[in-house]
């Protein structure tokens, strides 16, 4: 439930206070990348959608799948990896063992009858703001087009 | 719960102005915050990270013991390490400080008042779970290596070197051109003061050269980067100059060295030579040799002779240093000058533009040259004097060659020939027409003086066997044995009646002729056969008077024989059919009287890839002649060793009755015993069977000295040598098809007629004029053409022709990164015309122009000579443009405009500036566009959209148009000019992403590399410890990239200065007591920080070396490595906070 | 080489442009590809339409790329109005679902609709791709040794759209097309400058100076003829060839279509390619090419 | 050009244009956004590349540059009038070159249809009369039929115009490039219908009442 339906809304938000359903994606952007990408995206104040919101790893090769997995346990109806581009690693080579992880997941995850497209892995360089908010958009789109977790037929 | 006390959170929401609170309802965050579990203190400000701010926070945890802080405001990347502190001040241990990004992750990003609102309430939610978990931590120290890499010699880098080595530090400069100095060095004035560049760039140069602790490396290119700030490990190539430091620039070597190519370093208006030394005040002043791999010529030989080394020579007329250079690789130079097929020819670069150059003729050149003014060459001494014997068996272009070699080495050379004259194939094989015995004579002269001893008339098998040679009967007692006995045994036609009188074997026919022996010939006479051999006995046979047909049973196309042979012997008047093949030869009384023969056509290709000849049935008939002289293939005899083998080890044969021989060594089955030439080859060619020869020397010589049968230096054939560059004979010559044509001089030969009465050489040779001519057609393809001239006259002996690469390894603490740029290549902008119209120049080009160390020494001056009666600057070329670049290149306006000022400076020439708008903006700048201005530039606003060649009105003058709009006054113009300046723009060099990886860097759109932050941070990168200075950065000007230059030293001395640096402590830890010892993690690790104890059976993390990217810590199935600052637990529980409900 | 094509012959090559017809069907017939004429092919909406109604404009051209979707080949078109107009409404519609919509609506009305299945393409570019120019010089039979033309590609074969795959600024395919033909192309820097098109009616005497310029420009090269690929092009400069219609000079100016001076290399008679229709006569000829060698002759059973 | 604030007109309240000027502005943008990358007009730095890229830009009043500068001061009207749109011959060599990829050609044809939906052009204007002229061929026969376009075309305008070119006509006659009736398509009524659909799409919004303008663009005062 939202604090709107507790309290006397005092943000006074409609936002807030209207029941329908907005979608929640999880973000893990790698520290030197992806993360300062987006950084800069807001430095440049490209507009990108609320319904992602960012952890910061060290490393796209930190993700553990398990933290994907709950995620999606906790509610997130999408996630989002993303991490140096191939060959830019801070850490040499941490994103390659992502990509390897990241096609094990997505079989998984089929396996729980959730929609691999769900979890995007993308990489976006220090530079690319743009490229950052497109994918949040992109993904946010995809996700509101799949609907709630666990709406897949 | 992480820790034993209570946890006490305090939330501190920053407004950041309005930048937050603008679209963030910065209370409802805080009060949202408020009623998370322990937080109990919340409160938002105007800006946390003022004193102000940061006291909330020392207050709360001083007054409320506060525990845990939560900052919300701007991205950890800005103020974490503020907040950081200011918990550290009061007592708290920095790394429980979480912050929560709601400024460039939300407020900015969105506009939805209420969305924004509410990501930012989770995000703090998260941040507030993640830090109840967070661990104190404590930082590490490790010693910063005081020493600095800098890559790239340009200003910025020398600049910056010398700021630093003026510390006391050490310095590693690496430059990838021959000198430092950069793009500076080639200008001649710089703006707006127009002090002269070299003026001012040479003298930091000198310095940057006389430092103790300022190490050059020039011609250097960094390969690799490993560790982190404070301890790198750099990997340098070092790439072969060929020319040691012991060089005095005395510049003897220009003198000699005969090859000129176009200087990169005057954008190939002018030419230098191979050896040669950028520009006169090049730092260091060490010469340099450019090469291009090796000359195709000399790579297609197989005795890998410098054809390109005395084709040069030869084109700057010096005939003896020639023929000494030829001697030295080639013991048969005068037979290799007449009878050589040629590979050299066939792989020459020129055949790319025209014909190759015609270089059996212009070595027979240097050698009839030689036999007329130096008739007695001395050899040089052997280099040791060893005492071991070798015995060569045979005489021929093998045997000569081995032993030669062996005798240079200094070795005991002993021939044996069983003919009594020597030469093998030479001597015996060859008619005296393609190869007179005088000339023969000439070369085994030579091969004697170097010591070799010569017995004719001693066979092997009947006059003695190999183990003679290898005991020690007295005369012999020989340490090793090269067999060259070639392929003498012809080979029948295989068809009935072939042992009639008047059937002869062409090799048999040859040798009696050639041993000056009786040799009946016939009137008709028929040769089977297409190769070279049959050739020589039509020849032969015509010059005996005959009549002659070559019967070939395959076309044209398939035939063996080299084409100027069978022209030569179409030219005697042989007859030559083709398709056609004999069935039997027809006797009457005891004597050939016919040949019966059948038509074939060409079938599938047969082992030799060559089209089998399918026989036409019903094509049978007659033809009549006196004697057949079958030419089809010869084989070595192996009766010498059937008669008595040898009592050690075995010689093996092949079907063909040819040796096996290791292919590398050449050796046979019995230790010590070399075979090469015909023997192993089966017929072949006068220079394979010598570069068999030579592969054998060298490995007798390891052999004798005891070293391991391998790696040998000495050539074998590349199957497709590399010829030149695909487009263009030299990296940055003109293309092949930019090149005039000169035709390949004819090699007059002499009158049939006259050839048929007698044995003289068929070919007249070059004249000397004609091979002048000839030689200077060459491409220098390979750069230097190892004439090794430089080599012979350097005073100091400074000079390596076979100098290689080296990898160096360097430890230094921090890096500059100084590669410049690369300037904008207007061809891409075909309205321009730039390579269309000779007088449309670059920017670059005018530099050089107007150096007065440039191809015109200063002058400014159209293709034609003449000065210009009207110059155009055309600005934005390739800049402010969405075909090419978006970005202004910032120095182009100015250039332009020093450009202006010279042109009105030295000519009377009009001047049209056309520029977009005036980019004047720094110091001094727009009161010199004023004097510009002043001094009578045609200033025109409006873009160049194209220069078209003039035409009519004034005549067909060469000059140039150029159509602009002239936007002020709004009206279309067509200005007349005689030279045309593209100001290009600025770019990042052509491998800035290669680099970039090296020293993992990240990239502005714009290719660039990106600054840690564009206004705070301009010299640092996101690497710690990597700095950026020039233009690899962005387009700047001198000044600007020498202020960014010193901004980049100042960093790095106070890093040295501070003598360590923080090691985060976010580091990845075993715990013992969990690792099931499954090695996953080893494998991953970057930095190969894990270790494997065998003996407690569990991985072991060095801190020293781990750098918490946490890769182990995901991977680990036992879940036992943990990643301080990152556990599960921690990111699960920002994960939880963000997820749940606001509220 | 059996490829067929549907021909889109455009109003000009009924009537201005006959040359441009004839030799288009004549070279096409010798190399073995087959023309098939649109059948029922309506004007193209050109240029002169585009400024009145765009969607008609549009919904025009649209009809033929319907028609030709029936047999589905690829549509040549050598008028380069037309190519422009049929490649811009194919492009056109593809990029703008609006615009498309409201096409198909019109389209609809006559029975029709399109899938933009078929590729429109220029004849030059189906000649040099498609049969390419190693076998145009294999199926060589007379010289061009004496033609020395000025290759002239107006504007719309190359700009927006290129249909020569190559530098729009500064295309070579037809001068290294007949270069290979033994022809000896002229240097001729405003070969992609306008010759003013319709301008000739509204605005003659700027028509007039440009394609004047145009001409000048080839004598000034050296050129003997001048080698277009656009009717209209061709019109307008082969117009500057009749005395009082304004060219001053006497000397005149031959002005082809490529595909003319093709036929010529490849046998086809001057009639065959409509040479009668150029308002200037083409002094240079095509003599039959000398025989290459006679062919390896084996010396048979000589009885000696 | 004239100041958009006439003090005739009364005062004028700040950011917003005059009627005429803000329907055209309106019609116009509608026009251009049909047009691929016809928006980047924004993105113009006024290099004048597209004008010295022209070659008829020195038969125009105002430069092709001056025309986007023209439509960002609001003076549509008076670029309408201006003889440039009706002088370009549409031969895309400024939108080839223009560096900052704007589709100028396209815009140019964009006015030109403004102004004929908007009658903005002399009487017997003859790129009006010629388009319509060729439209009206199309509608007749399916084809356009050459002949008949000039002759019909010429008479319209200025009949003086057909005997300076009966030299010209008279040549291609002789060489059989005149076709004395036209060709006409077999299914003309199926044409006929797509047309008339399709206008439909193209009916001019709303007009803003003007006296067309009567002044010659002055064609035959063209010199460099």
């Amino acid at each position: 439930m939202t604090i709107a339906a507790e309290t006397e809304t005092p943000l006074g938000e409609p936002s807030l206070v209207d029941t329908e359903w907005k979608p929640r994606i999880v973000a893990f952007l790698c520290n030197w990348c992806s993360y300062t990408g987006a950084d800069l995206a807001g430095i440049s104040r490209i507009q990108w959608d609320p319904a992602v919101s960012i952890v910061r790893v060290m490393c796209s090769g930190r993700m553990d799948p398990t933290f994907v997995v709950k995620a999606f346990e906790l509610g997130a109806d999408g996630v989002i990896i993303s991490g140096c581009h191939p060959g830019d690693c801070h850490y040499q080579e941490g994103n390659y063992k992502t990509l390897r992880r990241v096609h094990l997941l997505k079989r998984i995850l089929d396996g729980f009858g959730i929609d691999p497209d769900r979890l995007r892995l993308v990489w976006v360089s220090a530079s690319e703001g743009d490229e950052w908010a497109a994918t949040a958009n992109g993904m946010a789109a995809q996700i509101r087009s799949l609907g709630p977790l666990g709406m897949e037929s | 719960m992480a820790t034993t006390d209570e946890t006490r959170i305090g939330v501190y929401v920053c407004h950041c102005g309005f930048n937050i609170s603008a679209t963030v309802d910065v209370e409802a965050v805080r009060d949202i915050a408020a009623t998370r579990p322990n937080v109990v203190s919340a409160c938002d400000y105007q800006f946390m990270c003022s004193n102000a701010g940061q006291n909330l926070i020392k207050k709360d945890i001083q007054e409320k013991g506060v525990n845990r802080v939560v900052v919300a405001a701007c991205s950890p990347l800005m103020h974490e390490p503020t907040f950081r502190g200011a918990a550290d001040d009061a007592g708290l241990n920095p790394y429980l400080v979480q912050i929560a990004n709601i400024r460039e992750q939300c407020a900015w990003v969105h506009s939805d008042r209420g969305a924004a609102t509410t990501k930012a309430a989770s995000l703090v939610n998260g941040a507030v779970g993640r830090v109840a978990l967070q661990q104190p931590l404590d930082v590490t120290y490790a010693d910063m290596n005081p020493a600095t890499l800098v890559v790239g010699g340009g200003i910025a880098g020398i600049q910056a070197a010398l700021s630093i080595s003026e510390s006391g530090n050490e310095v590693h400069l690496v430059e990838r051109q021959s000198t430092i100095g950069g793009m500076m060095a080639r200008f001649d004035k710089t703006f707006p003061t127009l002090d002269c560049a070299a003026c001012i760039l040479t003298p930091k140069m000198v310095s940057a050269d006389r430092r103790d602790n300022l190490h050059l490396m020039t011609m250097a290119e960094v390969e690799s980067v490993e560790g982190f700030v404070g301890n790198f490990k750099v990997k340098v190539r070092q790439k072969a100059r060929f020319v040691t430091a012991d060089c005095t620039s005395c510049g003897e070597c220009l003198n000699v060295c005969p090859v000129n190519v176009p200087d990169p370093f005057n954008e190939y208006a002018s030419t230098r030579h191979a050896i040669h030394k950028a520009f006169a005040q090049a730092i260091p002043s060490t010469y340099a040799i450019e090469k291009q791999g090796s000359p195709p010529c000399m790579e297609a030989c197989p005795i890998h002779q410098n054809a390109a080394g005395y084709v040069a020579l030869i084109a700057d007329g010096r005939f003896a240093e020639a023929a000494k250079l030829i001697r030295l690789r080639n013991p048969l130079p005068f037979v290799c000058g007449r009878v050589c097929y040629h590979p050299c020819e066939t792989a020459c670069s020129r055949g790319k533009v025209d014909d190759p150059v015609a270089i059996r003729g212009l070595k027979r050149l240097a050698m009839d040259w030689e036999r007329e003014h130096e008739p007695d060459p001395e050899p040089e001494p052997p280099e040791h004097d060893y005492a071991e014997k070798v015995a060569i068996i045979g005489s021929g272009p093998a045997g000569l060659t081995c032993a030669f070699d062996l005798a240079q080495q200094g070795y005991k050379v002993t021939v044996f020939e069983k003919h009594d004259k020597l030469g093998g194939m030479l001597t015996v094989g060859l008619p005296d027409y393609r190869c007179p015995p005088e000339i023969v004579e000439r070369d085994l002269g030579y091969i004697r003086k170097t010591g070799v001893e010569m017995k004719t008339g001693v066979e092997l098998g009947t006059d003695f066997t190999l183990d003679d040679l290898t005991s020690d009967k007295p005369g012999f007692g020989f340490r090793a044995v090269f067999m060259g006995i070639g392929a003498h045994r012809g080979l029948p036609l295989a068809v009935p009646g072939e042992d009639t009188e008047g059937v002869i074997l062409g090799i048999d026919y040859l040798r009696e002729i050639n041993l000056g022996r009786p040799q009946p010939t016939g009137k008709r006479v028929a040769v089977i056969g297409g190769g070279n051999t049959a050739m020589d006995v039509a020849r032969t046979a015509r010059r005996q008077g005959a009549e002659v047909a070559v019967l070939y049973r395959r076309t044209p196309a398939e035939m063996p024989a080299d084409q100027e042979e069978v022209e030569g012997a179409i030219a005697e008047g042989v007859m030559i059919d083709y398709l056609v093949t004999p069935l039997e030869v027809v006797a009457e009384d005891g004597r050939v009287a016919a040949l019966k023969c059948i038509m074939t056509e060409l079938g599938e290709p047969d082992a030799s890839g060559r089209a089998r000849p399918v026989p036409i049935a019903g094509s049978e008939h007659l033809r009549h002649f006196d004697m057949i002289i079958p030419s089809v293939s010869q084989q070595p005899y192996r009766n010498w060793y059937e008669d008595d083998p040898v009592s050690q080890g075995t010689i093996d044969f092949t079907a063909w009755d040819t040796l096996i021989v290791d292919s590398d060594s050449l050796q046979t089955g019995i230790p010590g015993v070399f075979g090469g030439g015909d023997v192993v080859l089966g017929p072949a060619s006068i220079v394979e069977a010598m570069g068999q020869g030579r592969r054998a020397a060298e490995a007798i010589d390891k052999y004798l000295r005891g070293q391991p049968l391998e790696n040998f230096t000495t050539h074998v054939a590349p199957p497709d040598p590399v010829r030149g560059f695909v487009k263009r004979p030299y990296a940055q010559g003109p293309a092949y098809d930019e090149i005039p044509k000169a035709p390949r001089a004819h090699i007059e030969a002499r009158d049939p007629a006259a050839r048929l009465t007698d044995y003289e050489d068929v070919e007249l040779g070059l004249t000397e004029e004609q091979g002048i001519r000839e030689a200077a057609r060459c491409l220098h393809c390979g750069v230097c053409v190892e004439c090794r001239s430089c080599q012979n006259i350097c005073p100091p002996d400074a000079i390596r022709l076979d100098m290689k690469d080296e990898i160096v390894e360097l430890d230094v603490g921090q890096i500059l990164v100084s590669t410049g740029f690369k300037s904008f290549d207007p061809a891409r902008m075909t309205p321009y015309g730039y390579g269309r119209y000779e007088n449309v120049i670059t920017s670059v080009e005018f530099e050089r122009m107007l150096n007065s160390t440039g191809p015109t020494g200063g002058q400014i001056l159209c293709k034609n000579g003449k000065p210009p009666r009207a110059v155009g600057i055309v600005h934005c070329v390739g800049s402010r443009d969405e075909n090419y670049n978006r970005y202004c290149s910032r120095v182009c306006c100015m250039a332009a405009l020093k450009f202006a000022h010279l042109v009105k400076d030295r000519t009377d020439a009009d001047l049209y500036e056309f520029y977009i708008d005036m980019r004047a903006f720094g110091k001094g700048y727009e009161e010199f566009y004023l004097r510009v201005l002043e001094e009578g530039a045609n200033v025109i606003r409006g873009k160049v959209a194209e220069i078209v060649p003039a035409r009519g009105a004034n005549g067909d003058s060469g000059h140039l148009i150029v159509r602009a709009e002239d936007t002020l006054i709004g009206r279309y113009r067509e200005i007349p000019v005689d030279m045309v300046v593209l100001m290009g723009a600025i770019e990042p060099q052509p491998d800035a992403e290669q680099v970039g990886r090296i020293f993992s860097l990240s990239r502005s759109p714009d290719g660039f590399f990106l600054e840690r932050h564009p206004k705070l941070d301009p010299v640092g990168t996101t690497t710690d410890g990597v700095y950026l200075a020039g233009c690899s950065q962005g387009p700047k000007d001198i000044p600007d990239t020498v202020a960014q230059a010193q901004a980049a030293a100042a960093n790095i001395l106070a890093k040295i200065a501070k003598g360590e640096v923080i090691i985060e402590p976010v580091r990845a830890t075993v715990e013992e007591h969990l690792c099931g010892g499954c090695k996953t993690c080893l494998s991953l690790c970057p930095y190969t920080a894990i270790t494997f104890d065998e003996g407690s059976n569990v991985a072991v993390i060095n801190q020293a070396l781990c750098k918490g990217c946490g890769t182990c810590v995901a991977a680990c199935p036992a879940a036992a490595i943990t990643g301080a600052g990152f556990t599960d637990e921690q990111i699960l529980a920002e994960l939880e906070g963000i997820l749940a409900p606001v509220g | 080489m059996d490829k067929r094509y549907t021909y889109y012959p455009g109003c000009s090559l009924h009537a201005t442009g006959i040359a441009y017809d004839k030799s288009m069907r004549a070279i096409f017939t010798k190399l073995g590809a087959e023309l098939v004429e649109l059948d029922d092919w309506n004007c193209c909406g050109a240029t002169a339409y585009m400024s009145v109604q765009k969607t008609v404009a549009f919904a025009v051209s649209a009809r033929n790329l319907a028609l030709a979707e029936k047999s589905g080949d690829d549509i040549v078109a050598p008028c380069s109005a037309c190519y422009y107009a049929l490649k811009h409404t194919r492009e056109g519609l593809a990029e703008n679902p609006e615009l498309r919509t409201q096409v198909e609506a019109a389209l609809a009305e006559g029975g029709l609709a399109t899938e933009l299945s078929v590729e429109v393409r220029h004849p030059l570019e189906v000649l040099l791709t498609d049969i390419g120019i190693d076998r145009l010089v294999d199926a060589q039979t007379h010289s061009l040794s004496e033609f020395h033309p000025a290759c002239y590609y107006g504007c719309q074969i190359v700009r927006p759209f290129g249909a020569v795959d190559e530098d729009p600024e500064l295309p070579m395919s037809m001068e290294r097309l007949f270069a290979a033909l033994g022809a000896k192309p002229v240097d001729y820097p405003p070969k992609v400058r306008c010759c003013g098109g319709m301008l000739v009616a509204t605005f003659p005497e700027v028509a007039h100076e440009l394609s004047t310029d145009l001409v000048d420009w080839a004598r000034h090269g050296g050129a003997n003829c001048i080698v277009t690929v656009c009717p209209l092009c061709q019109s307008n400069l082969d117009l500057l060839n009749v005395n009082g219609s304004g060219n001053g000079s006497a000397s005149r100016m031959p002005v082809l279509y490529f595909t003319q001076l093709i036929g010529l290399a490849i046998g086809c008679t001057p009639e065959e390619v409509g040479m009668q229709h150029g308002l200037a006569p083409m002094t240079a000829n095509a003599p039959p090419l000398a025989d290459a060698g006679a062919p390896l002759t084996i010396a048979g059973v000589r009885e000696i | 050009m004239k100041p958009l604030a006439n003090p005739m007109a009364g005062p004028v309240t700040p950011g917003v244009l005059p009627k005429a000027e803000h329907e055209l502005r309106a019609a116009f943008l509608e026009e251009i956004e049909r047009i691929p990358g016809g928006g980047r007009l924004n993105q113009c730095i006024q290099c004048g590349t597209c004008t010295a890229s022209c070659p008829v830009s020195y038969a125009m009043d105002l430069t092709p540059r001056q025309v986007i500068g023209m439509f960002r001061a609001g003076a549509i009207e008076e670029l309408l009038e201006s003889r440039t749109i009706w002088v370009c011959a549409s031969c895309y060599q400024c939108t080839l070159r223009c560096p900052a990829q704007i589709q100028i050609t396209d815009l140019i044809y964009a006015l030109k249809r403004i102004a004929i939906e908007q009658g903005i052009f002399p009487n017997r204007f003859p790129v009006h009369v010629m388009s319509e002229t060729f439209a009206d061929n199309v509608k007749r026969y399916g084809r356009n039929y050459e002949t008949g376009l000039l002759l019909r075309y010429f008479l319209r305008t200025h009949p003086t115009g057909l005997f300076g070119r009966r030299k010209a006509g008279y040549a291609l006659w002789r060489h059989g490039r005149i076709r004395i009736r036209p060709d006409k398509i077999d299914h003309i009524e199926q044409l006929r219908k797509i047309i008339a659909k399709a206008e439909t799409f193209d009916l001019p919004q709303e007009r803003v009442p003007r006296e067309k303008v009567t002044a010659s663009v002055g064609y035959e005062s063209i010199g460099r």
